[in-house]
């Protein structure tokens, strides 16, 4: 993103609520991976304890998850998102004033 | 108190809450999205059966189809809400007027 | 709303977090919009370019949810919506005290 | 420090923490219905053909119906949770006590 | 969960939070119950007003539904979710620094 | 201006920021958890035609094992990340870079 039209006071305050939201996305990542994992892997009910299948299964989902994030972000970068969001956002805030 | 964020400082050194405002609205937005095309391609791309923890060929293809699909679907669907006169203002009318 | 109850300071201060939310509920709208037409005008990934019949679903389906949404709203607010919601969470709230 | 909004103004020109804490979860939760309304009856009444741009007759009439259906629902589930005596204190058990 | 670390001031600032969050919980809580007992009940849309079928099936859902959170509040509890997340989060927030 | 908690008071009254940051990404962690274990364990173990309002044997056992069982997969997803080196700073590489 382009900070660059705030002032030094700004940058930081940016910066901080940057840090602030990669925690919260960190921790809503892994809650949805837990989720997500939880729902397709299992599917039995008849006992609490988690078979030896399932948690294969977990391990997996967990593993290919994070390789499939990491290859998402590096496209996400690639297509320069946020140059390209923060315009249009932008664009959209000056008709509305 | 004009501002969320305290203060009516529009000094140099100060902060400048419509300028924050609009800053922490692009931060939101961009993590949206992201956290949607995160979800949308996993539906998309990975199989649910996890006999394996790699990405397999085909699905690393798919993923890099899908998000080039998807910013091209939100580059079209921008131009339409332009096109149709929405805005920040008429998208008041959504949630907005609801207040 | 019925903001009556509250001073002028504390109704200009609920103005400002008004206008920010409906930025929020702006974005927000926006990529629920993308994620939804992306999602049911998708589904061929052997190439990453836009077929014709994609792109016009994916028209079509910004325009027909923007047509949508402003009858949903119109409905909302004939239900005169925000009293009785606010009415209810009074009165939970009162209960709860 | 008895508020997140600072300070413990009670004055007719500050800012009373508790009624600006009500009057803001009454804003979220009405935003936060509206959302959920807009998907559901998205869901029961859109086709996902979308030949064409505008609502046709049979969606508009739906969306109409489903609008006031949902908030007759809303209703009943209100009244509901007050004879079974939930209440924000006891909506405490799900979410609070868990903190 | 386990606060005993922080300060008086801190104390008194995070209870203020976590009533907040259980005022917000609460609401969205009611507003999920009717989003999910009017998607499961509700799907005639040739009248407007709620037939007594659909209306049983709500009123049901809703009792049911108090119920079924209690239960899941009263489990998590047990499972001292709390203390063993926080313990989570910390150690990845070391690693990370 | 180290902070969005206003202040760098590192007194032993005042606010340490860093401190509530994290009691506060705690508190919401535990919330986002709470609200998907509900959301999950509703679908896999409620029946949806409500001909009654109890919740009957065979959903109430199923609801203590499903709890058990999501919790026991939390752990094992902490672990399997901890494993392949995930942490805060890593997460960044998803939602984080892409700011």
């Amino acid at each position: 993103m382009d900070f660059s039209q705030l002032n030094a006071a700004e940058q930081a305050h940016m910066t901080r609520l940057i840090e602030r939201k990669q925690m919260q996305d960190f921790t809503r990542l892994f809650s949805g991976l837990v989720e997500r994992c939880f729902n397709t892997c299992c599917n039995d009910f008849t006992s609490k304890a988690l078979g030896s299948k399932e948690e294969q299964c977990v391990l997996n989902c967990t593993e290919k998850f994070l390789k499939y994030s990491e290859r998402v972000g590096a496209r996400f970068q690639e297509q320069n998102a946020g140059t390209i969001l923060s315009r249009f956002l932008s664009s959209f805030l000056r008709n509305s004033v | 108190m004009t501002s969320l964020f305290g203060g009516g400082a529009h000094s140099s050194q100060g902060l400048n809450p419509e300028r924050i405002e609009i800053a922490t609205a692009e931060i939101e937005m961009i993590t949206d999205v992201f956290n949607r095309l995160v979800s949308v391609c996993h539906t998309k791309c990975i199989g649910t059966r996890y006999t394996e923890g790699d990405l397999n060929k085909g699905e690393s293809v798919c993923v890099d189809r899908c998000v080039a699909k998807f910013f091209e679907v939100n580059r079209k669907v921008g131009e339409r809400m332009q096109q149709l006169g929405a805005n920040a203002q008429a998208g008041g009318s959504f949630g907005g007027s609801t207040l």
